[in-house]
C-alpha cells in the first residue's frame, strides 16, 4: 500500500509543478516528487516481517529476514541529492526575486 | 555538284519570273473586281527594275549587309524547290525544315536591317512579323506533322509523288492532301495567307499604321532587292503550299495552273478582309485553327480516318 | 481550466504506472521481495569476494567489510563511490548558492522576527546536547543506523540554532570552508592511496576487526567521520548564505 | 598518358595556389586559372580522344576512375571543360569588381576539379563526392555577383537534386551490393526501379532547371557575375543532362507501355514536363528585360528540349539530344560571353538602358548573331541539324502535343533571340554610350570568336562530332544514326548541312552581286529617318527596346510567377509550422517541458497496451 | 594508471580550490591538461572501485566506446576551459566538478552510479548558465533536470525490484536470462529513456534549450551545446545499446516523436531570425539524428556523428556568442557583414557549417554517408529521407545565414576577435577539413566501435 501511497504523492508532486505559478510552490511540489519518490524506494525494499538491517546483540546471525539493505542505502544518496537541488532551487529563487521582484512567473516582466 | 548548283539558279529566277508574271496578271483581275482595268501585267517587273535604277539612302553597313543576307537567303531557299517531280536541283535533299528555316534567314537579314535602319517603326514592324510567325506557324506546322507522319518521308518530292500515283502497300496513297485532309487543308490555307502576309494577316506591312512597317527605311536598290526578295519567298510558299496539299505536278503546265489558283484564291479572299490588329492575330491563330489542327492530327494519325 | 487537464492527466498516469505495475510479474508485490534474488543478499553475508566466515556479532573476526550497520556498510564500503559523488552533489550545490547569494561582503539579514528571552537561553542550553547526539552518531555511525549524513545535518542544525537565537551571529565563513575542503581532500586522499597503495581505489586497507566493536570495520569510520564534518561545514554555509545579505 | 587522378589534384591544387597569388595581384591569381583550365582542357581533349587516359589511383583516397571506353563520359568531360577553359579567359577581367576575388579563381578552380571527378567515374559514390563537391563550390561564385538571395535558391533546390540522387544511389546499392553506375542501373528492379527513375528525374530536373525546378535558374543566371553565368549555363547544367542520359537512356524504361506511342509511361511523363519546360522558358524569356536573364530562360527552354529528345529513345533523338547538348552549350556561353562583353563596357544588361552598341563592338555583334542563328536553329549553324534530328524523332514517333512545344518552342526562340539583338545591338546609339565604348579587349574577344567558329563549323560538318556520339550511342545501348562523311539520315529524310551552307552563300554572292552592279546609296546616319512629319531630336525616343512584345506579353501578364509563388508558399509554411512549434514547445515557462514528459508518458503507456 | 584517476583528480583539486581562491582557474586549466595527456595512457578494463568485483561494487568500464567518448569530452572541455577561463575566474571549481561529473557519466557501469553523475554534471551545468544572468531560464533548466533524474531514478527502481541488480551488464544478462517480453520491460526504460531525453534536449522535452542557448555566453553557449550535449547523447548510447531492450511498438513511437523532433527542429531553425536560434535549433535536430541512429543499432558511426557535431558546436558557439558579446544583439541583421573584416574566423566558420551540412572535402561529409549506407543496409528509407529532407533545409538557412554574414557594404559591426579564440577555431576547422580529405582514421574507428557488442567490452 506504501507502494501506491508513494505513487500518489508522485503525481500530487508533478501535478503541483505541472499547475503552480509561483516559483516556491513549484520548489516545493518538486520536493513533494522527490518524497513520494524516496518512499518508493524504500517500499521496494521491505521483505515482510523484516527487521532492520543492523547486525546487533540480538539478531545477530546472517540472514535472518533482514530487510533489503540497498534501497536504504540508495535513498539516503536520493535524499542528499533532493537537498542540493531544493538549496539551488531556493537561491534561484531568491536571485529571481531580486531581478523580477516577485515570484509569480505570469507578472514576470520581460521574462522572455 | 555545279550543274545542279546552276539548276538551283534558274529555278530561282524561273520562280521570281513566274511570280512577278502571275502576281502582276492578279492585280488586273483585282482590277476587273474592283470595277476598274488595273495596270499591265507586266507592272511589276517595271516597278522593280525603276527601283533598282534610282540612287537611295543607307544607313551603315548593318542596313545593307541585311538585304543582302535577306535576298541571298530567299534565293538559296528557292533553289531546293522542286517545280516537277523530274525538275529539282537537289532530288533527295529538299527537305520540308529547310524551307521553313532558311526563310527564317530571309527574315532575319530583313529583320536586322530593319532595326539596324534605327527607325522605331521598322522595329515594331519586325516585332509584329514575328509575332504573326509565331502565331500561324504552329497549326502549320502540325498540319505538316500529319502529313509527314501519313507520307513516312519528310521531302517535298516524295510527299508529292506519294500524293500522284496510288501505291498497293500505303493506304491514303494516290489522293490529294487536300481531299485526304479537308480540315488541315483549310487550315494550311489561312496560315498560307498568314505567311504571304495577305489582307486579314498584314499587321506587318500595315501600311496605315507603321508606314510599311520594316519597309519603311528603304528606297532604291535596296527596296528593289527587298521586292525581290518578297516575289521569290511568296513563291516558295505557294509552291510548298501545291506540293503539301494539290499534289504537286507531273508536268510544267499542271503545276502552273495550281500555282495560278492557289494564288488568285489567296488574293481573292484577302481583297475583301480589313485588317486585324496585331492582339487578334496572334489569339486568333491559337483558337480555331490550333485547335482544328491538332483535331485533325489526332484522327488522321491515331485513328485514321482518312478520305 | 488548464489544472483541471492536468489534473485528470496526472491522475491517468499515475493509474496507468500503478496498473502496469501491479500487471508485471517480474515487479515483486509490496513485501514479498525475496532477497536471495537480490544483489544484497551477499552483502548481508558478506561473500562478495567468496568471504566464507559466518556473519555473527561480536564474533566475526575482519570480515571482507567490517561495519555491523549493513546499509553503513553499503554505503561508505561496497558503494563508496556513490558517497563520494554524493558529497561533490553537496559541494557543489553549497558552492552554487555560495556564488549566487554571496558574491561581496555579507551582514547578517535584519529580519523583522527578533528572538525573544525564551528562544535566546533555550538555545544556548540545547546547542551543546544536538552537537553532542550529531557527533555521537556520526561517529557509531557504523554499528548504529544514522552516519556521516545524518550526524552533519545535525551539527548544522545546532549552528542554525545560534543563527536564530542572535540577531548578528555570523560563524566564521572562512574556517567552515577550510573544515570543508580539508574534510573532503582527506576523503579523496584515503580513497587515492587505496589505489595506489592497494591497487583499488577507495578499498578498505585498515584491518576490519571484530563485527560490532567501536574500533572495527576499518577505514568507514574515519570516512564517516570526514563526511559528517563536511556535510556539517556545507550547509551551515548555505544557512549562513541564506541568511545574509549583501552589504550595500 | 595523362592520369585523371593527376588532373583532378591539378585542378585543385591549381585552385588553392590562384588562391595565394590572388592575394598578391587579383589579374594574375585569374590569369591562372585560365592556364590551369586550359592545360586540363587539353589534356582531357587530347588524350580523351585517343582513349588513352589512365584512371590508376596513387594518392587520393576512396576516388576510383575509370576511362577506358567510357565514351559519355568523354564526351562531356570534354565539353565542360572546353567551356571552363574558354569562360576563364574572362577572369581577369571581371575579377577586380568582385568583394573576394582570390576565392572567386580558387572555386572556379574547385568546380572544375568536381566536373572532371563526376565525367570520368563508374562509382556512383565518387560521382556524388564531386557532384556535391561542385555544387558547394559554384554555391560561393553566385554571391559575387549583384543577389545574396540567389545563393539560397540555388543551394535549395540543388541540395533537393543531389540529396534524391544520392537515396536513388543507395536504393540502387541495396540490389547491386556495390556503388557500380552500370549494374547498379542494370539491376534495379520493380518498384524500386520506378523509386531510383523519379529520383534520377528530380535530381536532373534540379540540375538543368528543367519545369517543375527552375525558379534558381533565372534568380542564379541573372545575378551572378558574367563569367560564372556562362559557366553554369554551359557546363554546370551539363551535370544535369548527364544525369538524364543515366536516368533516362541508361535505366530501363519505368511503367506500363502507351501503345499508341509505344512509349512508357515514365518517359513520356518526362516528355510531357520537357514540352511544359520548353514552353514556359519560350514564354517568360519572350518578356525578359534583362538580357542575361532571357539567355537564361532559353537555356531552360533548351535543356527541356534535352529532355524531350532523351525520353524518346530512338538513334535520331538521342543522338539529337546529345548534339543539342553541344550546341546549346557552344551557342549559350558565347551568347552570355557576348552580354558580358556589353556589360563589362556598359555595366548594365538591361535592354532598355542600351542601344547601338553595333557601332563600337561590331565584332561582339558578329559573334552574339552567329551564337542565336544557333540557338534559334537556322540552318548554316549547328543549331538547325539538332533541332532537325530531334523533329525528325518527334515527327516519327508521333507525339502532337509535344510536337506543338517544341514547334513553338523553336519559333519562340527565334523571337527571344532577336530581342536583345534588336535592343541590345541595333537600333539607335545611345550618346553617353557613344564616347566612352570601345570594343573588348583581345583575350575576351579570342574565346568569343573559337566558340563562333566552333558554331559555324558543327552546323556545316555535323557528322565529325555525330560519328563520336554514335560510338556513345553504342555504348548507351541505343542504334546508331546513320551517317555518311556529309550527309545524315533522320527517320524519314536525309540532310546535308554543307550544301544548304554552299547553297547560302551561293545566294548571298549573287544578292551581293545585284547590289554591287547598282549605283552607290549615299550614306545618311541614323538620326535621319522618316518619321511622317513629327520631327524627334533625341535617340531614347527613337530607339524601340522597351516592352518589345507587348501584344504577347499582354495575354499571360497576369499568371507569371504562378511558381515562384509556389515555392514562395512552401518557404511560407515551413517558416509557419516552425514558429507553430517554437509557440506550442518553448516558452519560458518551467512546467511545459514536465506537461510534455507527462504527455508523452501517458501516450506511450496507453499506446504500449501495458494495462 | 586507471580511469578512476579521470574522476577523482578533478573532485580532489575541486576540494582544495576552494581555499585558495585565486589559483583555482589555474588549477583548471592544469587538471584538465593533465587528463588529456592521462587520456593517452589509459589500457582498456574494468576497473573495481573499492575491490569488489562487478554486480556488487561499482565498476568503471573503460572500453573503446567510453575511451572515444571521453577523449571528445575532455579535450572539447579544455579547449572551452581555455578560452573561458580568463574572464570566468569564479567558477574554476564548479567546472572542476562538472570535468568529473562528465568523465564520470562516460565511465561509469553502474545505473545508480549514473544517476549520482547526472546530478553532478546538471548541478554543475545549472551554476554555469547562471552566468547567463537570466535565473529563470535557469531555474526552468534546474526544473527539468531535476524532473528528468527523478523519472530516470523512478525507472531505475523498478528495475531494481523487477532484477535485482544495479550493474549495466549485469543488468542485462538477467533480463536476457528472465526472458521478459519487451513488453514487460517497457515501462522502467520508458522512463529512463524520458530522463535522460530531457538532458539529451530531444524535443518534447527541451523547451529548457532555448532560454539557455537562446541567451548563452561565451562560456554557456559552447558547455551546454558542445561539450554537454555530446556527454548526454554518448549516455544515450551506452544506455540504449548496452541496457535497453525496446520493444517494435515503443520503436515506432520513439522514431516518430525522432522524426518530428528532426524535421520540427530544422523548420525552428528556419523561421528563427537570432543566430543563436538557429544554431540552437539545429543542434536540437542533430541530437534527434544521433538518437535516431543509436535506435536504429548503429553505434559506430553515432559515435563519430556525435563527436564532429560537439566540435562544430563549440566553435560556432564560440564566434557567434563572442560576436553578440561586442555587437549586444544576435540579431542576423546585426551580425550582418561579421566576417568581411575577419576572414580567418569566417573561414573556419564556415568550413565548420558545410561539415556540419555533411558536403564533400570536409569530415562530415564521410560520416554522413556512412551513416545513410548503414540505415539503407538494414533497408529503411523512411529515416534516411527524413534526414536528407532535414539536411536540404538546414543547407537553405546555412546558405542563407552565410551570405547575410559575408556580404555587406557600409557599417560593418566592429568585432575583434582575440587571438586564442581564432587559433582554436582555426584549429578545429581545419581537422575538419584533414578529416574530410584523409579519413582512414574515422574508417578505423568505426569499425572498430561498430563490433561493440553488446556485453563485449574490450
Amino acid at each position: 500500500m506504501l507502494l501506491y501511497a508513494a505513487i500518489i504523492l508522485m503525481m500530487l508532486g508533478l501535478y503541483g509543478i505541472l499547475t503552480q505559478r509561483n516559483i516556491i510552490k513549484i520548489i516545493i511540489s518538486l520536493n513533494i516528487l522527490e518524497i513520494g519518490l524516496n518512499i518508493f524506494i524504500i517500499s521496494i525494499g521491505f521483505v515482510n516481517g523484516g527487521v532492520a538491517p543492523i547486525f546487533t546483540g540480538q539478531n545477530n546471525l546472517g540472514s535472518i529476514g533482514f530487510v533489503d539493505p540497498l534501497p536504504q542505502a540508495l535513498v539516503l544518496t536520493a535524499i542528499v541529492i533532493g537537498v542540493g537541488t531544493t538549496a539551488l532551487g531556493l537561491a534561484l529563487a531568491k536571485k529571481i526575486y531580486a531581478k523580477y521582484g516577485t515570484f509569480e512567473i505570469d507578472d514576470m516582466k520581460g521574462a522572455e | 555538284m555545279i550543274i545542279s548548283i546552276l539548276m538551283g539558279i534558274s529555278v530561282a529566277f524561273f520562280g521570281f519570273v513566274l511570280q512577278t508574271s502571275i502576281a502582276g496578271v492578279n492585280r488586273k483581275i483585282i482590277g476587273r473586281v474592283q470595277k476598274r482595268y488595273g495596270p499591265k501585267w507586266y507592272q511589276e517587273f517595271l516597278d522593280i527594275f525603276k527601283l533598282l535604277s534610282k540612287r537611295s539612302v543607307t544607313h551603315g553597313w548593318i542596313f545593307d549587309f541585311g538585304v543582302i543576307m535577306a535576298l541571298g537567303g530567299i534565293i538559296a531557299t528557292a533553289m531546293f524547290m522542286p517545280i516537277t517531280n523530274d525538275l529539282m536541283a537537289f532530288p533527295g535533299f529538299d527537305n520540308f525544315f529547310i524551307f521553313v528555316y532558311l526563310i527564317a534567314v530571309g527574315m532575319l537579314g530583313m529583320a536586322m536591317s530593319a532595326s539596324g535602319s534605327g527607325n522605331p517603326l521598322a522595329s515594331i514592324g519586325v516585332m509584329r512579323a514575328l509575332t504573326t510567325m509565331l502565331a500561324y506557324e504552329i497549326p502549320f506546322m502540325i498540319i505538316v506533322l500529319t502529313i509527314i507522319k501519313l507520307t513516312g518521308h519528310s521531302s517535298l518530292s516524295e510527299i508529292a509523288m506519294f500524293q500522284q500515283t496510288a501505291v498497293a502497300g500505303l493506304e491514303f496513297s494516290g489522293t490529294w492532301f487536300m481531299i485526304a485532309l479537308p480540315v488541315g487543308f483549310a487550315v494550311a490555307f489561312l496560315s498560307l495567307m498568314g505567311m504571304l502576309g495577305k489582307k486579314p494577316f498584314e499587321t506587318y506591312i500595315a501600311p496605315a499604321e507603321i508606314a510599311s512597317g520594316p519597309m519603311v527605311e528603304y528606297g532604291g536598290k535596296q527596296l528593289g532587292m527587298l521586292f525581290i526578295m518578297h516575289e521569290i519567298t511568296v513563291f516558295i510558299e505557294v509552291s510548298l503550299f501545291v506540293h503539301l496539299f494539290l499534289g504537286g505536278a507531273e508536268n510544267i503546265w499542271i503545276f502552273l495552273i495550281k500555282y495560278f489558283l492557289v494564288y488568285t484564291s489567296v488574293n481573292l479572299i484577302s481583297n475583301v478582309n480589313g485588317r486585324f490588329k496585331i492582339d487578334q492575330v496572334v489569339v486568333f491563330f491559337y483558337k480555331w485553327p490550333l485547335l482544328f489542327a491538332v483535331m485533325q492530327a489526332f484522327v488522321a494519325i491515331y485513328l485514321g480516318w482518312v478520305i | 481550466m488548464k489544472n483541471f487537464l492536468s489534473l485528470v492527466l496526472v491522475l491517468a498516469l499515475g493509474g496507468m504506472i500503478i496498473l502496469s505495475l501491479q500487471n508485471n510479474q517480474y515487479f515483486t508485490a509490496y513485501g514479498e521481495v525475496d532477497i536471495t534474488k537480490r544483489v544484497s543478499e551477499s552483502y548481508i553475508d558478506r561473500d562478495v569476494n567468496g568471504g566464507t566466515q559466518a556473519v555473527e556479532f561480536g564474533v566475526a573476526n575482519n570480515l571482507e567489510s567490517g561495519p555491523a550497520n549493513i546499509v553503513t556498510a553499503i554505503v561508505a564500503d561496497y558503494r563508496s563511490f556513490d558517497t563520494l559523488g554524493e558529497v561533490t552533489v553537496l559541494f557543489v550545490s553549497s558552492l552554487g548558492v555560495a556564488l549566487l547569494l554571496a558574491s561581496g561582503k555579507q551582514k547578517r539579514l535584519d529580519l523583522h522576527f527578533h528572538p525573544n528571552f525564551m528562544l535566546r537561553v533555550g538555545s544556548r542550553a540545547l546547542f551543546g546536547i544536538i552537537l553532542m547526539t550529531g557527533i555521537f552518531v556520526i561517529v557509531h555511525g557504523h554499528l548504529t543506523p544514522g552516519g556521516g549524513f545524518p550526524g552533519g545535518t545535525m551539527i548544522a542544525s545546532s549552528i542554525l540554532l545560534l543563527y536564530l537565537a542572535d540577531d548578528n551571529f555570523r560563524t566564521k565563513v572562512k574556517s567552515f570552508k577550510t573544515l570543508e575542503s580539508i574534510a573532503g581532500s582527506l576523503y579523496v586522499i584515503i580513497g587515492l592511496v587505496g589505489l595506489f597503495a592497494f591497487d583499488y581505489f577507495l578499498v578498505n586497507f585498515l584491518d576490519n576487526g571484530i563485527l560490532g566493536e567501536l574500533f572495527s570495520a576499518g577505514i568507514v569510520p574515519i570516512v564517516y567521520a570526514l563526511i559528517g564534518l563536511k556535510v556539517g561545514s556545507e550547509i551551515s554555509g548555505i544557512i549562513d548564505n541564506f541568511l545574509t545579505e549583501e552589504v550595500a | 598518358m595523362a592520369s585523371l587522378e593527376f588532373l583532378v589534384i591539378i585542378a585543385l591544387l591549381g585552385g588553392v595556389l590562384a588562391y595565394l597569388v590572388g592575394k598578391l595581384s587579383k589579374v594574375v591569381g585569374a590569369s591562372l586559372t585560365v592556364l590551369v583550365s586550359g592545360f586540363i582542357f587539353v589534356s582531357v581533349a587530347y588524350f580523351g580522344l585517343n582513349g588513352s587516359l589512365d584512371a590508376s589511383i596513387t594518392y587520393l583516397p576512396f576516388v576510383s576512375f575509370e576511362a577506358t571506353d567510357l565514351y559519355l563520359g568523354t564526351s562531356f568531360g570534354i565539353l565542360v571543360t572546353f567551356i571552363f577553359f574558354m569562360v576563364s579567359f574572362f577572369n581577369p577581367y571581371f575579377v577586380d569588381k568582385f568583394k573576394y576575388p582570390s576565392l572567386y579563381s580558387m572555386f572556379y578552380l574547385f568546380s572544375l576539379a568536381g566536373v572532371l571527378g563526376v565525367f570520368f567515374t563508374d562509382d556512383f559514390l565518387v560521382l556524388f563526392f564531386f557532384f556535391e563537391l561542385v555544387v558547394w563550390t559554384s554555391l560561393f561564385l553566385i554571391p559575387l555577383g549583384k543577389s545574396k538571395k540567389a545563393a539560397s535558391w540555388y543551394y535549395g533546390f540543388s541540395a533537393f537534386g543531389s540529396f534524391s540522387l544520392l537515396f536513388a544511389i543507395f536504393v540502387m546499392r541495396n540490389t547491386a551490393g556495390s556503388f557500380n553506375i552500370n549494374d547498379g542501373l542494370s539491376m534495379v528492379g520493380g518498384s524500386d526501379q520506378i523509386l531510383v527513375f523519379i529520383l534520377l528525374m528530380v535530381a536532373a530536373f534540379a540540375k538543368l532547371g528543367a519545369f517543375p525546378l527552375h525558379i534558381w535558374l533565372p534568380k542564379v543566371l541573372g545575378n551572378s557575375p558574367d563569367p560564372v553565368t556562362s559557366v553554369f549555363s554551359g557546363g554546370l547544367e551539363k551535370l544535369g543532362a548527364f544525369v538524364a542520359v543515366m536516368g533516362l537512356v541508361k535505366l530501363a524504361p519505368v511503367g506500363p507501355v502507351i501503345e499508341a506511342i509505344d512509349m512508357a509511361l515514365g518517359q513520356y511523363l518526362i516528355a510531357i514536363l520537357g514540352a511544359l519546360t520548353i514552353v514556359f522558358g519560350t514564354l517568360m524569356a519572350i518578356r525578359q528585360d534583362d538580357a542575361k536573364k532571357l539567355i537564361a530562360y532559353s537555356s531552360m527552354s533548351n535543356g527541356g528540349y534535352i529532355l524531350v529528345a532523351l525520353t524518346l529513345l530512338n538513334d535520331t533523338s538521342v543522338s539529337g539530344a546529345l548534339y543539342h547538348v553541344l550546341i546549346h552549350a557552344l551557342a549559350s556561353t558565347a551568347a552570355f560571353l557576348a552580354i558580358g562583353a556589353v556589360n563589362r563596357q556598359t555595366g548594365t544588361t538591361k535592354m532598355s538602358e542600351l542601344g547601338g552598341m553595333i557601332h563600337k563592338m561590331p565584332v561582339t555583334y558578329i559573334v552574339y548573331l552567329i551564337a542565336i542563328i544557333s540557338m534559334a536553329g537556322i540552318p548554316p549553324m549547328g543549331g538547325f541539324v539538332s533541332k532537325w534530328l530531334i523533329f525528325q524523332s518527334v515527327i516519327n514517333e508521333g507525339m502532337i502535343l509535344i510536337a506543338i512545344a517544341t514547334f513553338f518552342g523553336s519559333i519562340g526562340s527565334f523571337l527571344y533571340v532577336f530581342r536583345p539583338l534588336a535592343a541590345l545591338f541595333l537600333g539607335q546609339e545611345l550618346p553617353e554610350f557613344r564616347k566612352v565604348i570601345k570594343e573588348a579587349p583581345f583575350f575576351m574577344l579570342l574565346p568569343m570568336i573559337i566558340l563562333s567558329g566552333l558554331n559555324i563549323f558543327t552546323g556545316v560538318h555535323p557528322s565529325v562530332i555525330l560519328q563520336y556520339i554514335n560510338n556513345v550511342l553504342a555504348e548507351l545501348g541505343v542504334t546508331e544514326l546513320g551517317i555518311t562523311t556529309w550527309t545524315l539520315s533522320g527517320n524519314n529524310g536525309d540532310l546535308y548541312p554543307a550544301l544548304i551552307a554552299v547553297v547560302f552563300g551561293v545566294g548571298v554572292v549573287i544578292a551581293f552581286i545585284i547590289f554591287i552592279v547598282l549605283k552607290k546609296s549615299r550614306k545618311v546616319d541614323l538620326m535621319d529617318t522618316y518619321t511622317a512629319g513629327n520631327f524627334v531630336y533625341t535617340e531614347e525616343l527613337l530607339h524601340y527596346s522597351v516592352d518589345f512584345y507587348a501584344p504577347i506579353e499582354r495575354l499571360y501578364e497576369k499568371h507569371i510567377n504562378i511558381m515562384k509563388d509556389f515555392y514562395k508558399g512552401i518557404a511560407k509554411k515551413v517558416q509557419e509550422f516552425g514558429s507553430f512549434v517554437k509557440y506550442f514547445f518553448f516558452t519560458n515557462k518551467p512546467e511545459i517541458t514536465v506537461l510534455w514528459v507527462v504527455i508523452v508518458l501517458g501516450i506511450l503507456l496507453l499506446w504500449g497496451d501495458l494495462l | 594508471m586507471s580511469a578512476v584517476l579521470l574522476i577523482a583528480i578533478p573532485i580532489l583539486a575541486a576540494f582544495i580550490s576552494i581555499i585558495v581562491k585565486k589559483w583555482s582557474p589555474y588549477m583548471l586549466l592544469f587538471v584538465s591538461f593533465g587528463l588529456v595527456i592521462l587520456l593517452g595512457y589509459l589500457p582498456f578494463e574494468i576497473i573495481t572501485i573499492g575491490g569488489f568485483s562487478a554486480p556488487y561494487g561499482i565498476s568503471l568500464v573503460v572500453d573503446n566506446y567510453s575511451y572515444t567518448a571521453l577523449y571528445v569530452v575532455n579535450v572539447l572541455f579544455f579547449l572551452v576551459a581555455i578560452i573561458n577561463v580568463c574572464n570566468y575566474k569564479k567558477l574554476g571549481t564548479i567546472l572542476l566538478v562538472s570535468l568529473a561529473g562528465l568523465n564520470g557519466l562516460m565511465l561509469t557501469g553502474d545505473l545508480f552510479n549514473l544517476f549520482v553523475f547526472l546530478e553532478i554534471s546538471g548541478i554543475s551545468a545549472y551554476i554555469i548558465t547562471t552566468t547567463n544572468k537570466k535565473p529563470l531560464a535557469t531555474f526552468n533548466y534546474l526544473v527539468a533536470g531535476t524532473v528528468g533524474s527523478i523519472l530516470y531514478l523512478l525507472g531505475l527502481i523498478i528495475l531494481y525490484n523487477m532484477f535485482g541488480t544495479l550493474n549495466m551488464q549485469d543488468m542485462a544478462v538477467r533480463i536476457a536470462a528472465s526472458g521478459a517480453t519487451d513488453i514487460e520491460v517497457a515501462l522502467p526504460f520508458l522512463l529512463m529513456f524520458i530522463g535522460i531525453g530531457v538532458e539529451a534536449k530531444l524535443l518534447p522535452f527541451n523547451s529548457w534549450v532555448k532560454g539557455i542557448l537562446g541567451h548563452s555566453n561565451k562560456l554557456t553557449g559552447p558547455m551546454i551545446a558542445g561539450v554537454y550535449a555530446a556527454a548526454s547523447l554518448f549516455v544515450f548510447g551506452r544506455l540504449l545499446t548496452e541496457v535497453f531492450v525496446i520493444s517494435d511498438t515503443f520503436m515506432l513511437i520513439i522514431s516518430v516523436i525522432l522524426a518530428f523532433s528532426i524535421l520540427a527542429g530544422e523548420a525552428m531553425a528556419y523561421s528563427s531570425t537570432k543566430v543563436r536560434e538557429i544554431l540552437l535549433f539545429s543542434s536540437i535536430a542533430q541530437a534527434g539524428i544521433a538518437v535516431l541512429i543509436f535506435v536504429s543499432g548503429f553505434t559506430g558511426y553515432a559515435v563519430l556523428f556525435i563527436s564532429l557535431n560537439g566540435f562544430s558546436k563549440v566553435v560556432l558557439f564560440l564566434i557567434i556568442n563572442h560576436a553578440t558579446e561586442v555587437v549586444g544583439s544576435d540579431e542576423v541583421i546585426d551580425l550582418k557583414g561579421l566576417f568581411v573584416n575577419n576572414k580567418l574566423v569566417g573561414a573556419s566558420f564556415t568550413a565548420t557549417v558545410l561539415s556540419l551540412l555533411g558536403l564533400p572535402l570536409f569530415a562530415g561529409f564521410f560520416v554522413k554517408m556512412g551513416i545513410l549506407s548503414q540505415l539503407f543496409s538494414s533497408g529503411d528509407y523512411v529515416f534516411p529521407a527524413i534526414i536528407l529532407l532535414s539536411s536540404v533545409v538546414e543547407g537553405v538557412y546555412f546558405v542563407k545565414l552565410l551570405t547575410k554574414l559575408w556580404y555587406k557594404e557600409d557599417n560593418l559591426p566592429q568585432v575583434k576577435f582575440e587571438l586564442p579564440l581564432v587559433y582554436l577555431v582555426v584549429v578545429i576547422s581545419l581537422l575538419l577539413v584533414v578529416f574530410g580529405l584523409y579519413f582512414e582514421p574515422l574508417h578505423e574507428q568505426a569499425l572498430v566501435l561498430v563490433n561493440h557488442v553488446k556485453g563485449v567490452i574490450l
